[in-house]
């Protein structure tokens, strides 16, 4: 192809920023020590991991004891729910998640399903919202945690978490939410917010891959993940990742200055692109709330056609998108998420998700408009489930 | 084969130029195998003259191996008699292709069973069993 | 200080070779797909990712699919034992491991003991060995698992894995090595050392800080530590650090190259070291076998004195050691390892640990032996220790 | 205060130049605090004239810390008064240096413990409870 290629799979991962490689330059090439080290390269490397930390901690309204880096979005969903289940099995073992959440929730629930610990999946509406009331109900005597993801990976759907975090506090019950598609990208304040637990991913802010963290709120009391050394006051061993660290704080400062307007720029964009597709093709729908969604997502469904096939064509025209989760584009199950709002499996098959960043233009939604109608239309000329004449 | 994407440049080609897509007009045979709540459906068309596939049509609702490998099977049985036609293995057509990814396997079994029922159905207008 | 500082703490990190940073950059700047994309820019990234994944899986004798990519040393650790323990637990809740494993093991082992797990910690001789008939008493029809280190990260002691191998698989029973010592460093064959699971972490071998690999037999099923997301065959949940992969690669690649020189080149800079030390400094020993350890680690305690003072006098000199691993130096116990093999504890605390690199010269090793003795005169003259004219 | 190390300047300075090292050759009071089993030991002795500490020295096996909070003790108590000396809190010595890491807070108490062993021994000798 000889156009700019156009990524628009922001949600799976973001481009690094220049100015977040170059902030991880130092600690790769001259500052290389190990943060728990006494000497002065180690002492160079700690301060900056504790720089980072102070930094992300004061963006999200936290204190800095109360941030713990990870590797990952994956690992602190898991460090969370499995160290509250452990730390808290003399109180309780019941769960509440909802059944739209990232397979790192679910499949964490589904591991401790098989331990003996209670689940219960909450279900969403038609766009994808849990009613908190729902939540209310589902607490029993015996819940230890409530996990409902801040804005969903797949549909853009931002949960109501101030009021389930209301909830939460008014039953004594812990509450976490995954941040990982939220963080850097729309405001966010534990205190606001009345979470417990959070947890994040460096990689959705265009910072490194591989580097993530857990809030954990002063007092709460949890069991590790990964046992070994006294690093992050003894709540997660291993060699801090310094240049992820640091990158991840940068990425942070970014975030922080341009959010703001980069959430109105992206919506913007997100909404022609949205109103283009509905009205260019036929047989087509939006996925996910019309308005409470992440400023980036735009997720339809093309009726007839298959996922794949439209990520292939529109690959072909440099334009990368995706069918769904990234993390499961390998499966051939249809979307957790899209059944749970309710799409019909057949057309659930054939749904794509853009999702937009800080270095999409106007330019590229337009070139996305213009491939998008010749791109369904020949697969649907393919398509036996076209009736004759039923589609253009 | 060094590929840059989950598929090889041949399982690409057929999916970019998928050869003999389409309904036949009269077709003397019409089998489909898969259902769209799976991800996959193929539908395949024949037209057989003297116990030779003389034309083969197919249609497919599916990922971009199964566009692939529907449009080798036609190509695979255009011009064979039903008896070569029913010795065309999925491995055949996957191999065809240059390979495919494991998990997209099911793909060319599909295709060899929407080739399958066409031929039953057309079997089945002869009044054969 | 004037003069180039001597970094002789490799065993906590390594410098990240300047080949490794240029291997990371292209997947940090440009190619920054999300390895499970299915568009071009995942692709590339899985490309990457699985040349990697080969050339680490030839360098130790296994086929690629054998490979997890991890977050580090002390994920492999906390997940192969993990998750053997649960997913053998019919079969028995039985360990063994030994008394100077990396904390990352004993804390794992800690961990699972308060599940109701039983443990085995075998002790080491003087030297720090292992006596493998030890080990073949220690096997019930309980043990599930045997955990022992290839090489020890505080004294160097190499032990005899191979022999152990040959017991374990003997008594049919899983057998895991934590090599983060000796991967890159000594030559490793997962068949000649006879071992189902290795752990292994690549800032230890000039590769980037949050990088890991756990290597899984072939036919071996363990239960995941990180579950989400369909990456690693189902073994390791969460977006793959592509560039962290890569960098672990040519890591790999750097180490196979250079190993050979590198470890006779070492091991007589080392002995230079250790010569010098107990030859100009009185009430001094070795710790650690005087010939089976690691090429680049001398161990040595220094009496009457405490060692984070000698730490903190090296480094006022430019000279960077640790008083033992990294990750207890904030903790007051003097090291368990040094313990175990019977260093008496007052001593103990006088212990230093100088590790050497690639980058080590022996104009370095020159420096440490001209200033060590005065640094450890002006201490010992602080020292009530010290009997009137005990050391002069 | 930007630290470099693990310790400020001030706990720096005190560990490379510590004040006062070394044994009284006739001292009015010797004491010591900590057991090297635990990694710190500090030895003080005084010198007591009108019940003002004329001259003070420490010697010290322990980490850097140790090393700075007994120089410091011992620059805190010279040339005061035996009450004043026992007012000298661990907290005051941490604070005169600057404070110190939490995990080190334990060294300026057994300063302030080797200290008031040193004056319970200066008491001892004197006659007095
Ligand atoms: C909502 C959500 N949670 C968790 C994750 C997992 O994050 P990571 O892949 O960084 O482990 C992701 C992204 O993959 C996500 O979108
Ligand atoms: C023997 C040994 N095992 C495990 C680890 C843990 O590795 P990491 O810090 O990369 O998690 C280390 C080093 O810290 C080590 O030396």
């Amino acid at each position: 192809m000889d156009t700019k290629p156009i990524y628009l799979d922001h949600a799976a991962t973001t481009p690094v920023a220049p100015e977040v490689i170059q902030a991880m330059l130092p600690f790769l090439e001259g500052a290389y020590g190990n943060a728990s080290s006494l000497h002065s390269f180690g002492q160079e490397a700690k301060a900056a991991v504790e720089a980072a930390r102070t930094r992300i901690a004061s963006f999200m309204g936290a204190r800095p004891e109360e941030i713990v880096f990870t590797s990952g979005g994956t690992e602190s969903d898991n460090f969370i729910i499995k160290g509250i289940a452990l730390s808290r099995r003399d109180r309780g073992n019941h769960l509440i998640t909802s059944s739209i959440e990232h397979h790192a929730v679910l499949e964490t629930c589904d591991f401790l399903r098989k331990q003996g610990v209670s689940v219960t999946l909450l279900p969403v509406d038609s766009n994808g919202l849990v009613d908190p009331d729902d939540v209310r109900k589902a607490i029993t005597d015996k819940t230890i945690l409530i996990s409902i993801m801040h804005g969903n990976n797949e549909i853009g759907t931002i949960e109501p978490i101030a009021e389930i975090g209301s909830i939460a506090r008014e039953h004594g019950v812990a509450f976490h939410t995954d941040a990982v598609q939220t963080f850097g990208h729309i405001p966010i304040d534990v205190d606001e917010l009345k979470v417990d637990f959070l947890s994040a991913s460096a990689h959705k802010l265009h910072g490194p891959k591989g580097v993530g963290l857990a809030y954990i709120r002063k007092g709460m009391k949890i069991t590790p993940l990964l046992h070994g050394g006294d690093q992050e006051k003894r709540r997660r061993a291993s060699t801090l990742n310094v240049p992820g660290i640091v990158g991840f704080g940068r990425a942070v400062e970014l975030a922080d200055a341009s959010m703001h307007t980069e959430s109105s720029r992206q919506s913007a964009l997100r909404d022609r692109l949205i109103k283009g597709l509905l009205s260019s093709i036929g047989d087509t729908r939006l996925n996910g709330h019309p308005v409470r969604r992440l400023p980036n997502n735009a997720n339809l469904s093309f009726a007839f056609v298959e996922g794949e096939g439209l990520l292939l064509s529109l690959d072909m025209e440099g334009i990368a998108v995706s069918t769904g989760s990234a993390c499961t584009s390998s499966s051939l199950e249809p979307s957790h998420v899209l059944k749970a709002i309710g799409v019909p499996v057949e057309l659930a098959h054939g749904s794509l998700r853009f999702t937009l960043g800080r270095d999409t233009t106007r330019e590229d939604i337009d070139r996305v408009l213009q491939v998008m109608p010749g791109i369904v239309h020949r697969l649907r000329a393919m398509s036996p489930l076209v009736r004759k004449g039923a589609v253009s | 084969m060094i590929q840059n994407g989950p598929y090889n440049e041949k399982v690409m080609d057929h999916f970019r130029n998928p050869r003999n897509v389409g309904v036949l007009e009269n077709p003397d045979g019409v089998g489909t195998a898969g259902n769209p709540v799976c991800g996959d459906i193929m539908e395949i068309s024949i037209q057989v003259e003297d116990d030779v596939i003389k034309d083969v049509r197919f249609r497919t609702f599916g990922c971009g191996a199964a566009i692939a490998t529907s449009s080798m099977v036609t190509e695979l049985v255009k011009n064979k008699t039903i008896d070569e036609a029913l010795a065309v293995s999925n491995r055949a057509v996957a191999k065809a292709l240059g390979g495919l990814p494991p998990i997209k396997m099911h793909c060319s079994v599909l295709a060899e069973e929407a080739l399958r029922s066409a031929i039953d159905d057309f079997r089945r207008r002869q009044g054969k069993p």
